[in-house]
């Protein structure tokens, strides 16, 4: 296969995925991110791994969470309503400590089946997905390539954490076919080995067993643990593109596909003489909070949230860090309309209006 | 240089594919290049449209408000875009299909009966290559031949299909060659 | 001069938006001629799945319910339970009902709710683009069996009708065809039938209906008709599974 | 005596119905319609025995049938 | 039955939802809160509403959705496991505008199944539950009373606002058994009829659609309505208890089960000399943020969240409304430990120390 | 003096937690007992569920992979598709495989993953409390059916072995019940042959065990066997269902 | 008035049904009340325990670290609890099963053969009501009469073991006005 | 000459072993173990088959056959 292809991102995450290493996938059909699994149920035998198309979210994710445990590099996507759907099993994944690899490709919502792009899900999936207060690393890549090096990376941050990585992208990043340079193919035999914990090494002194159950003393113990993990990530894991930051008076905040047209907001809106810069924020959790430590609060005199949802939602964590330093103010399309940079630009000159 | 393409049409019109190959085209030849579908609703018919973008430097954003030019293949189409062509931009029309004419001189007009040529070629399924053979005839970095490998590439599994494909793209670039407008 | 057959007016004046040729379309003038016949039109809540079949939520007048993909069962119970003079239709394709509705498709039948439901096996996740279904065929080419079911352990296709008529409940389960006039008039007796149980109150019925998808078969309207006849109806035989009214 | 009316805009052109009439009387023609579809039409004359196949197999209710 | 009891709050909630005029229940077994649905199925078919045993968490959410599209006031309770469980048709439910109500008791997690009590799943359904963005109501009662009159008006709401209401309890409040006064039996006729929207009435000139499926514009008009429901739900429904608050030095932030313990440390620490109040959120969404706007942080030093919950997950919110204003601290237990108030006052002496 | 039977090697040495006369136990030791004889301890993964069987879990010295409530055969799925030489087991209980579960359950039988399932039927949510399950007999009294399942449109109680026989890929499927020794014995060579049958890849085998609850049946261990005799084994009939090895 | 009782034992010793019982008696006098149960894990043996807090004003938390009183009913318990009782409280040991003795005087304790009893009254299994009446003498806010109706709603639908269960009550009061130390 | 043991710690007193005995050898003692539970015995003598019905049944694997 060649290294550099002009690919559909769904496409892209899956080619990324095996080359990382991963050997099993299960997934259910859901529009925009179709081509992901499909491309996996022949890719996969390929090379020697294995495709399972589960009959439902649920099932599938619990395939993944057999697969993980005996150490496979797995993966699993679909959109927010499958995010819904695995959520249970995403939190025993979670307390079980099983290394997985998800994408999901956000569309407008909630419910039903609108199978345009959206950024609605950000909500549910930083501060939600499942209960038991445990969390997933969330990457949001921003463009198919920087999908590919993502997805790269994700199995190996799994494996090291022992944690499930979400890749959560929409139906721009699903959709767009655009040009990508592949990284090479790894080979199995360099992936962690995981023996101390897989449950296909059997070792008579030390019983394996894989479980999110534990008694309340030792049960606590884990959750106070898995915040110092959260904690640990916050102060070395954290990733984001600094675009114009530096000087901007004018700060735009955008994560994903959205993060990508608002580079364009930002070149067009300094040659009409604003002084904007974009955060784009890669780790979503964890997520890059520093930077608004970093910020001259005397120069940044409006942050803009640009999201394609309303209400807005990563608005809501900007405020949060921001902690009334400056004027944090929302622009978003939801629903599926597509957010273009027009319209942007317009709204920002809006607020720098009143 | 960045330039930005919508081609918009009715379901089974393979508006997707002149889109998608005018960016992989481009793609072979190291430039930048991205193609977005939006469907209506998936798999039935109802309109549907893509956006490509050609740069040579990085692509931010895939879809675009106001664009350089605009294909549209049916009246709805051409009812909803027609006016986002940006000044000085270019409008190709489907004129077997779209009676209406653009009025107004910002922006530059192609009337092309692709559906007519089509059937003339043999294969009324084939109309949105006249549209592709128009378009690339206009423009001289898009390389014909290459383009006639993407088209090629694309219709695999169709071999069958391949000539016709080639032959009515061909007539798209002669009508132009020819001049219509 | 007499009109002995014309759309029913149970539909709104525009046409729906399946594909020329999808069987959908063919179910859902048997679904609401019958109503009309049987003058339900006013007491039907129609439960839509997630699918093709959801195009046709507006194209019809009775009131409609959208239940989550799989659920419509679930749904459906909640609905006459609480309506019981209600004449309540769930309308499911075979991704919905057969692989991610699958448990409470199983756990409606069994605790035999007074509803009727037609079951639109095409063979095919339609919506989304092709992909195999539960009751994909042997052999079958989809966007996830590229050379065909079978080979990488999917099992072969689910037959809901003889695993449906192994319960206790149900009290009538068949499997009609619309390939041709001749299955679609069984179809239209077997469905009105069942239409006619729930009004009386005699429980529980399950009617399959094996469809075409001429767009993510490949195949044109009539080829599909071909692969109906030859592969599809030897697959999932036709008939009266059960029976007990 | 009898004969069907095929409603030009709801047709679809797949020719289900072609295939069922016994008596062979319809056909695809050259005519398109709005959406783009050739639509099908009945041919001329008064072999039509109103037997309704062809309306039961369009799936776009198209057909309305007289006698 | 009498109207004074000593009864489980699980029961308690099920009775004052009968009350409410809940005719339809839908749930499945889960510790601890079983004795809630133990009690409807024998409790509804004696005032002439129906139980049905779903054959899951999911199932029985579906059942409602379809039980709320006829009017019937309905409910369907779970633990976290089943909120989880619940979440893709809630989401539909939600968007769809379906009136129910749900109660949600906590127990120790992630996972598997921990039965003690626990509040970590506060962060999942204040700001998760599920995808596209949609939110429920959140009442958290801190008594098995509390319960009662919280859930007698969470149909009211529910209806009102066409919406879903969450009773968010826990192990403690479902299961301690105390003194309940019920409030009346509610006649049906008195209840909101829905005739324009309940799918059971039927009229020629206005199709009866019950969906969260809608073209993207519309889906979009759908988010901003909803956008401005929840502001107004924060301006109108907010509800908080407010122990000695007013002249405070330190402030105990604590919901539910918590709070009701959170009183006894007030009361102890006052009695040692500290000057200590408590703010008890009793809706959670919309949350009373405008308490942190009336509070004077010359005279407040200190703030501390307490939940049985690690890492805490009201301190970050607390932390958010605060906006660095004053020192904003977490104690907590989880995992099913019981958290008892003598830890609690030696944690913020602690605090106070430092 | 010669040890005719002791206690498996396979299990730790503290007793498990089961309550008196529960059948769990007694489903344990024939597992294990076979686990021994076949020499499969190093190969096996055991799969649990949620419910009573997984007080067991830390009973058991093979590995154990702990699923999420009803997903066993999905978790199962995973694991024997990476890892196909192991020796996969899978043990339910009747909430956890015929209600939450029944999707997975009768997708992972249709894939004829090449495992096998132990299904404990022990007619009710032991777990839990003693509600009524899939399984519960018509009349049978439990906490969500004070008066005996059957009033409120419960349905009847569900045979997992009669609906999965109707699969095409599941290979061996058979009843079998743990009230008295002699069925114990059957019940033994059954699990045998399932266990043979994954070794040697010959497809999935699905068993089920006819178990008693005396906690939540409110019955004595001696009075539950009496009701497994005269009750459950007429509702749930023992026997092969299907063999195709 | 606020009084803190925790019941401490194995499954299957009742410990459950003498917090309830004490409880509901409180909660008919007009008295607030709060029973909280704490199961090992559900259905099976293991240890359960219960809270039981009694009071005249609002009830705050429903556990305590520390409390009034607590009955223990078999050895674990009395390792796992009996260092949770005030200064000043009481500490009741079911001293048919338990063997160890308290030391330390900052308490008062009672040794309560309560098994022993049970046995004799003619079943073993009503030893928890043996502790329960030992208990009720104890304390002169808590009416007897009231108490034996309490045990007998509580055994509704076992109404044959109503009389052993009253029986073995009174022969905790009994013991206890003898005097057992 | 055949008898079995059965671990007093682990027997539950299910009384389940007692009812397979073709020779009615096992009943429940009046000794309690550690648990609260009374324990099974076997009665002297030596009329045990080592037929392990007892075995099959015990839940706890409390019963060790010797032959
Ligand atoms: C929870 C959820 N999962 C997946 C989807 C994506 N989806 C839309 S329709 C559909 C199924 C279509 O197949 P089928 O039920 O056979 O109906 P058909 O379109 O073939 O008539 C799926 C999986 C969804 N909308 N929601
Ligand atoms: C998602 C989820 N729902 C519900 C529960 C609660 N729960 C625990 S065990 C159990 C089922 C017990 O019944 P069964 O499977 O028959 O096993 P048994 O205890 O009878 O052996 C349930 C519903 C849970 N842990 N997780
Ligand atoms: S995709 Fe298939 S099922 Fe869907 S409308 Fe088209 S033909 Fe019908
Ligand atoms: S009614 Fe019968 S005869 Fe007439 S056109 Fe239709 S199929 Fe042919
Ligand atoms: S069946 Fe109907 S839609 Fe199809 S060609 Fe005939 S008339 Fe047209
Ligand atoms: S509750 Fe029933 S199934 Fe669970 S351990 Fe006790 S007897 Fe066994
Ligand atoms: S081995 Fe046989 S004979 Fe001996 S005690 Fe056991 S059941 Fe009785
Ligand atoms: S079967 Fe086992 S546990 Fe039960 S009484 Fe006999 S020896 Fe004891
Ligand atoms: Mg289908
Ligand atoms: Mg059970």
């Amino acid at each position: 296969m060649n290294d550099k292809l002009f690919v559909k991102g769904s496409e892209a995450i899956a080619e990324a995925a095996v080359r990382a290493g991963c050997r099993f996938f299960a997934g259910y059909p859901i529009t925009p991110q179709n081509e992901l699994p499909e491309y996996m149920s022949w890719r996969l035998p390929e090379v020697g791994g294995t495709y399972v198309q589960g009959e439902s979210e649920m099932a599938s994710m619990n395939m993944i969470f057999g697969a993980a445990s005996t150490g496979t590099r797995c993966m699993t996507s679909s959109s927010g309503p499958g995010l819904s759907l695995k959520a249970e099993s995403l939190s025993c994944a979670l307390g079980s400590k099983l290394p997985h690899v998800m994408a999901i490709m956000m569309r407008g919502g909630p419910g039903h089946g609108i199978i345009f792009p959206a950024q609605q899900d950000y909500e549910f999936a930083v501060h939600g997905p499942c209960h038991g207060g445990v969390k997933q690393f969330i990457l949001a890549p921003s463009t198919a390539q920087e999908a590919v090096d993502l997805t790269y990376s994700s199995f190996d941050i799994a494996d090291k954490y022992r944690t499930g990585v979400l890749i959560l992208g929409d139906g721009f990043l699903a959709n767009t076919i655009e040009n990508v340079t592949f990284p090479p193919m790894k080979k199995l035999e360099d992936l962690p080995q995981h023996k101390d914990w897989k449950i296909t090494e059997y070792d008579p002194n030390h019983h394996k067993l894989i479980t999110s159950y534990f008694p309340p003393e030792i049960m606590e113990q884990e959750n106070i643990k898995m915040g110092q993990m959260y904690e640990y990530w916050e102060e070395h894991e954290t990733q984001y593109q600094n675009y114009l930051m530096d000087d901007c008076e004018i700060l735009i905040c955008a994560y994903g596909s959205t993060g990508r047209i608002c580079e364009e907001v930002v070149d067009e809106l300094r040659n009409e003489g604003l002084k904007v810069g974009l955060f784009r924020p890669i780790t979503l959790h964890p997520f890059p909070k520093k930077v608004f430590e970093e910020i001259d609060y005397n120069r940044v005199k409006l942050i803009v949230s640009v999201e394609m949802a309303i209400p807005g939602q990563l608005v809501e964590d900007i405020k949060n860090y921001v902690a009334r330093r400056t004027r944090v103010e929302h622009f978003g399309r939801s629903g599926g309309v597509l957010i273009n940079p027009g319209e942007i630009k317009e709204a920002i000159h809006k607020m720098v209006e009143e | 240089m960045e330039r930005s393409l919508l081609v918009a049409g009715f379901g089974g019109q393979g508006v997707m594919l002149i889109g998608k190959n005018i960016g992989y085209t481009a793609s072979k030849k190291d430039l930048n290049a991205t193609f977005f579908p939006a469907y209506g609703a998936e798999m039935r018919g109802g309109t549907a449209n893509c956006s490509v973008v050609v740069s040579d430097s990085k692509i931010c954003s895939p879809v675009k408000q106001e664009l350089d030019e605009i294909i549209v293949m049916n009246d709805l189409s051409y009812e909803k875009f027609a006016g986002r062509v940006k000044k000085g931009g270019a409008l190709y029309i489907n004129s077997s299909l779209i009676e209406a004419k653009y009025e107004g001189d910002d922006i530059t007009t192609y009337y092309v009966p692709v559906a007519d040529i089509a059937r003339k070629v043999g294969n009324p399924l084939v109309a949105n290559m006249v549209m592709l053979g128009a378009y690339v005839a206009n423009h001289e970095d898009i390389d014909v031949e290459s383009m006639k490998e993407t088209i090629k590439e694309n219709l695999h599994g169709k071999e069958n299909l391949i000539d016709v494909n080639i032959k009515a793209f061909e007539e798209g670039i002669n009508l132009m060659k020819g001049g219509t407008q | 001069m007499e009109i002995v057959y014309k759309k029913s007016s149970n539909f709104i004046e525009a046409g729906h938006s399946f594909c020329p040729g999808c069987s959908h379309g063919i179910a859902h003038n048997i679904m609401m001629d019958t109503i009309d016949e049987m003058g339900l039109a006013e007491k039907a809540i129609l439960v839509y799945p997630v699918g093709c079949a959801a195009n046709a939520m507006t194209y019809v007048k009775p009131n409609v319910v959208h239940a989550p993909h799989g659920r419509a069962p679930a749904v459906a119970t909640g609905i006459k339970r609480c309506a019981p003079d209600k004449f309540v239709v769930l309308y499911q394709g075979d991704g919905d009902l057969a692989a991610i509705g699958m448990a409470e498709t199983i756990h409606m039948a069994n605790r035999g709710e007074h509803v009727t439901t037609i079951y639109i096996n095409n063979t095919i996740y339609g919506m989304t683009g092709g992909q195999m279904a539960p009751t994909t065929m042997m052999g079958q080419i989809t966007t996830t069996t590229r050379e065909g079911r079978g080979l990488h352990g999917e099992g072969q296709p689910i037959k809901m009708c003889e695993m449906i008529s192994t319960l206790g409940e149900p009290k009538f389960v068949a499997r009609y065809a619309l390939d041709n006039a001749k299955h679609v008039i069984e179809a239209r007796k077997g469905i009105k039938k069942a239409f006619q149980m729930q009004v009386e109150d005699k429980g529980y019925a399950f009617i399959e209906l094996l469809s075409m998808c001429p767009s993510n078969w490949h195949l044109s309207p009539k080829d599909s008709v071909k692969y109906m006849e030859e592969e599809v109806i030897k697959t999932f035989p036709l008939g009266v599974y059960k029976e007990e009214v | 005596m009898a004969y069907v009316t095929i409603d030009a805009v709801l047709c679809k052109g797949c020719q289900l119905c072609t295939l069922q009439c016994p008596k062979e009387l319809l056909y695809l023609s050259e005519e398109y319609n709005q959406s783009g579809y050739n639509v099908v039409k009945q041919k001329e004359g008064d072999e039509c025995v109103a037997c309704k196949l062809c309306a039961y197999m369009c799936p776009e209710a198209a057909i309305t049938v007289y006698k």
